[in-house]
């Protein structure tokens, strides 16, 4: 990357010819959809070199602190990098968590050894991140963290477990919310939170087979494990704020991402076009006018997601309600991803009986598992029916009890 | 374990300075001009409208938003009628404006120059147009004409009976399709020339309307009276999708209108000590309602910003499929929620269920719009 | 009638003939589905001469005693005239609340001279009976009824109101459940049920208008309204035992009615027949691909109603949850018939737009009227809702807090 | 303010004594027989059944039902069959029981004298049969039919690929749907007559069944193995409805499963110290499934009584068409009511969704069914 900054134009250029002579050859396997679906090694480090040759070629961190492994440079460029990453139809970046939540949550947080120490490595895939939030018996109930972390002179000993610890077993770091004090007045008080090392005695990753059969989740379990006081980020007994920070980059409420592209998600468009070459009844699936008609409600769907979140930056189209299309995008996106993963499939005739592995799989059977799959979303982070409460609540002011 | 999988693309919805004051403004006066009260007085009124509330609309220079400057009006789009409607919707506020506004719609697009000259200016002022585009059969589609205008020297002479004419007895002018020679041609007929008995009033679901029947037999208009007839089949489709627009408008309104008095009851009745907006079954349903309605106002200024392009057809069609269901939803549900209440004539549901029919049997609707945007998106 | 017993097949000849000699011309008003409907006077009497006319002719009440009115037959004979009196679509019976629920109610509780005073004008429709159930403020939570009847020698004197009396207007007879003692340990012992006459100073009938725009129920006020200690049925305190008496009588779940059609129910399979004669979108409705769809799916479910009828007679068929089909034929008859009168509505046009009293409505605007009409089921007699809240707690045993 | 304004009308299920205790002694067996661990221990396996359970089925006489004495058989219907395929279906007992109680019938209504007696009395005794009807097309219809073969004095030559042909690997015969001379016949090929590098194990969304693709190239069968061609349009046409009945048996059944699971669930789970079962979207879904199942059980012992006669066809549409959806819907509901742990593989609930998808997607979906439903009814 030069010193002074190239014309945008001419980065453009530079960007496309770069990604279309590096992008990788097809994968053999399936392609996931994002890094939460990552279950085989072969998978994993397939992904792991292009995150790696795409930030040696100089376009990941572009916006970074040069000091600590980063390009230095206006967003902007980072943003012609992730089109073109997105309009080449390239990998995801495997190391979503480092990139998107560790990674800026260090920089806007964290100490100067702790950026020195970790941002680079983040970059390069050389440390692989995780996140440790969840627990078994208290789902997405936060506040509620019972893994235990007892201070022991300046160590911490851990004991309990977290569960969803996607790439956990692939991971060298972990962000971990852990209750250091289990007698504050206030449950919140009583959390720290901890830029954990993996590779230490009584921590074990423990694969999650999921639905689908692959894995890419982990239930990680501590059990008298020691960490470094020195990998508390914020205050001890502060972490619950570090938390809230944490999911605002996770939400992209909050700028700072590394870039590269995080997932390849399916849209409604793509089940249209499958209904074009698929057979039902005798005909391609799009002849059929009761498939048309649950196709054409899709495709609103999807139409009214994009056009939501394009009214939603007209203030005075967002007046009354100001925070309810924002509320509501996590419910509708991914109760839609799970209709998309049904119609397709539904589209097939007697071949969607087919399931991933299958070499006569319409599209290797991607839409079965893009249905199975969705279900991480209409029940992590707050199940439909919780984002449904809390709708009513928040939004429409409805009355909790 | 969570993650957005559907990105929200950017698409285009632009909305004007002049769409937000004139929302703002609409808000306000819809608010002020017709209080529940005032709409059920109004139904048991002979015009079902009140004339004071109409002149200070016309002096607001509502009726011209859409007309060139040149003919009187303000020269703005149907994109900022669409601000009006919609409040006007919420608050069941009846009035020509619809009518009018479409009227002139098509004199502008397919009226000759004299017709244009003589009516637009009028209708800017105030002067309400009647549109008679329904007939026996029912059909949506109104290039499906059975009346019938027979050319003799200089003037028609029509036949055939028009259904669902909204406002006609206090219209000036009324748009009428007739088949002339077959083909589907627009005429404008002075009401003038409309003797009293060709007019019924008819009983329609929704109370709110002034709707009549007209039948044409005998009635003859000057020749000079038909449309431009090469720019009538063009004018009729975009009518067509102009209708759709206001009626979506119309029905978001609605929407958030039967929301607003159903939140109210949630929030204050109490059964076995609880307010009934905390039973999950209610309080779901009220979120489906709120998404749904998000869903359709974004297609409704989507619509109303592209209609005139390429995406136009698509985009309204879209607006109305969507806002003509959930309105019905939001009506049978406001009814549902009120319990016993909700069953009696004095409860305020029945009122924007009622409507939620007639916006969504007007122009066709969900059914018949998902069908066509299957063709524009499928094929 | 003959006091030697007729032989059916030869009964079934002589009703079919008088029926079909009788039976009146069709009204020139939109003919109501119940009593419920009721809303006008030519309406009450055109329904009113009609039921007296079968009665005068022997053919209602014949199984009811013959010491007072009744006919004093087997059952069987008032099953053929049923049937017959539905086959040849004659108008339902307007005493319903009389022939239906007092009347088998006073049979089976009533004193000798209740029988004696009652049971032959509830079958002449000398004396009309509403009910006094719910009140405003309690909805169908009838164990709360806070009507009060304070004793006062041998007369009560009431003080209240009551909702949904239908036909309270019109009647001079009303079953009521009042509040005779407000201080009984369990709510349910203070109820006391009487047969009061409406005539009398202090008890006003007010119609309520309906949403359709019609008349048809009343709310009923009382305000020191006296009333004799002999208008109690069964014992004082002891009204919520004759109450759930009642309700049996109503749901059919006892027997003991005396006879005569009730309802004109509308029927999925009159929509289907709707839809070869109303066009829309330049077609018979029926044509169209997604009116078929749903038409189909409306008439899965009339379908499915009738047999989970057939059904729940066979014990192997129902013994895993043998109130089930019982306990939801209210929540899905109620809302199959506001679903039957949406689509039919649906099914016509721009025509859908007129209503009752448009003489180009289609089918006098029946199908409009239906659709809100059937909110009295929906809601009435416990809401969809709670009939939900019944359904999962008392047959799929979910706990209720 | 109440009243049924449907009347419930009397309409006709019959039931047989034998149907009363098949239905007994099958609801326990399959208790017995198929607890879940058992259901995932056989997902490993290498056939997806147990031999042994296969042979006690076959000495409860349950092979022969439908079959006629003179073959072996009881001598009872397919009715009787329903009530078998139903309770295993709720315990996910996967067998091969209902493909060969399917052959026999198109044996019975479309082989040839000598074919029934040589096979029908095996069949009876636990000799396995497998169905080739699906093909590359993907389509429903089993007359759609590409694979060939080719009559060359007294044998048949095949080609052509054959897929989702369950538990091939154990049959003894294989009934396959051959085009020849252009005409859809069927015939029988003898399981030794298949090399088995011709045989490929397919990965289904259903991990409880044995699947298996089948290159017919090169195989020759003698001539004598094919049906009778006069029979075998109409045998094909009852096939159809035949399937899709002991499919909806299944999906009745699973149905049953899904909810089991689920209803358990609900019932011990807490969170925010109440019963999750207690909230009212999670209870008014589960009566939305318990009313649906009711349904759909209704339309199944309807369908099973009168599959022979004038109403069979609409009753056994109506019976997949209704179970397709509720099962689909009660497997989707059971995942997500179990939260994160349905996510996972280890939560059963995903083993009653992949079997929906099963059940649903062979002989036709619900759309698929409704479509001729509406011919039926509505012509």
């Amino acid at each position: 990357m030069s010193e002074t900054l190239p014309c945008i134009e001419a980065f453009k250029k530079e960007v496309n010819q770069w990604v279309t002579k590096n992008k990788p050859a097809p994968p053999t396997f399936l392609m996931p959809q994002s890094f939460m679906e990552v279950g085989t090694d072969e998978q994993f480090e397939y992904l792991r070199e292009w995150q790696e040759k795409v930030y040696n070629a100089g376009y990941l961190g572009m916006s970074w602190p040069t000091e600590y492994g980063g390009g230095g440079m206006p967003e902007i460029y980072q943003d012609v990098v992730n089109k073109e990453l997105v309009a080449q139809n390239t990998p995801f970046m495997v190391n979503t968590l480092g990139l998107n939540w560790a990674g800026p949550l260090i920089l806007n947080m964290g100490s100067d050894e702790q950026k020195k120490a970790y941002i680079k490595k983040i970059l390069s895939t050389e440390e692989i991140w995780c996140q440790g939030f969840s627990e078994p018996d208290y789902g997405s109930d936060l506040g509620n963290a019972q893994l235990k972390a007892e201070r022991d002179g300046s160590e911490f000993v851990l004991n309990g477990s977290k569960i969803w610890t996607t790439l956990a077993t692939q991971a060298q770091r972990m962000i971990l919310l852990a209750r250091t004090n289990t007698n504050t007045e206030s449950k919140y008080d009583g959390l720290t939170f901890f830029l954990a090392p993996m590779n230490v005695d009584g921590i074990e990753a423990q694969p999650i087979k999921k639905l689908t059969g692959e894995h890419g989740f982990c239930q990680t379990f501590f059990n008298d494990a020691r960490i470094s006081e020195d990998c508390i980020i914020g205050k001890e007994g502060g972490g619950w704020l570090v938390a809230m920070k944490t999911l605002m980059f996770e939400r992209g409420a909050e700028g700072g991402q590394a870039g590269g592209h995080t997932s390849m998600p399916v849209t409604v468009e793509e089940v249209a076009e499958l209904s074009k070459r698929v057979y039902r009844d005798g005909k391609p699936a799009n002849q059929d006018p009761m498939v048309r008609d649950e196709l054409v409600k899709l495709l609103m769907r999807g139409k009214a997601m994009s056009l939501n979140g394009a009214r939603s930056k007209i203030p005075a189209l967002i007046s009354e309600r100001p925070t309810s299309i924002a509320m509501s995008v996590k419910m509708l996106a991914t109760e839609l991803s799970k209709s998309i993963g049904d119609q397709a499939t539904s589209l097939q005739g007697s071949n969607s009986l087919y399931f991933v592995g299958d070499d006569y799989a319409v599209d290797g059977g991607r839409w079965q598992r893009t249905y199975f799959q969705a279900f991480s979303g209409t029940i992590g982070g707050g199940t439909t029916q919780i984002q449904k409460n809390i709708i009513g609540e928040r939004v429409l002011g409805l009355p909790k009890k | 374990m969570s993650e957005n999988t559907n990105m929200i693309k950017k698409a285009g919805i632009t909305f004007s300075e002049e769409q937000g004051q004139l929302l703002e403004i609409a808000e306000s006066f819809s608010r002020d001009k017709a209080p529940i009260a005032t709409v059920r007085n109004l139904i048991e009124s002979e015009t079902g409208f009140d004339k004071d509330v109409w002149t200070e609309m016309v002096n607001l220079g509502w009726l011209g938003i859409a007309i060139p400057e040149e003919f009187g009006g303000s020269g703005l789009s149907v994109a900022e009628v669409v601000t009006i409607v919609e409040p006007m919707g919420r608050m069941l506020l009846a009035t020509p404006l619809v009518s009018t506004t479409l009227a002139a719609q098509l004199l502008l697009n397919a009226g000759t120059t004299a017709q244009k000259q003589d009516l637009l200016p009028r209708m800017a002022g105030g002067a309400i147009a009647a549109l008679a585009m329904h007939e026996e059969h029912g059909d949506w589609d109104i290039s499906h004409v059975t009346c019938t205008g027979v050319i003799s020297g200089d003037t028609v002479t029509l036949s055939g009976i028009k259904r669902l004419v909204t406002d006609a007895k206090v219209a000036d002018t009324i748009l009428a399709t007739i088949s002339i020679a077959g083909i589907p041609s627009l005429v404008a007929i002075d009401s003038g020339s409309i003797d009293s008995a060709a007019l019924q009033r008819e009983t329609v679901i929704d109370e709110t309307r002034r709707s009549y029947r007209i039948n044409l037999d005998g009635i003859s208009v000057p020749a000079t009276n038909i449309f431009d007839a090469e720019k009538t089949a063009a004018a009729l489709k975009r009518y067509h999708l102009l209708s759709c627009l206001l009626l979506s408008a119309e029905a978001c309104g609605g929407t958030a209108g039967a929301m607003d008095i159903t939140l109210n009851y949630l929030n204050t009745r109490r059964t076995f000590d609880r307010f009934i907006g905390s039973y999950q079954s209610l309080k779901h349903t009220m979120v489906d309602i709120l998404t749904d309605l998000e869903a359709a106002r974004s297609f409704l200024y989507y619509a109303a910003g592209v209609i005139d392009t390429d995406e136009g057809e698509a985009a309204v069609r879209m607006a109305k499929a969507q806002s003509s269901d959930n309105f019905a939803y939001a009506g049978d549900r406001a009814i549902q929620f009120h319990g016993g209440f909700g069953f009696t004539y004095e409860c305020d549901a029945q009122l924007f269920r009622r409507r939620a029919f007639w916006t969504a049997n007007q122009s066709g609707d969900a059914i018949y719009h998902r069908k066509r945007l299957a063709t524009l998106l499928l094929d």
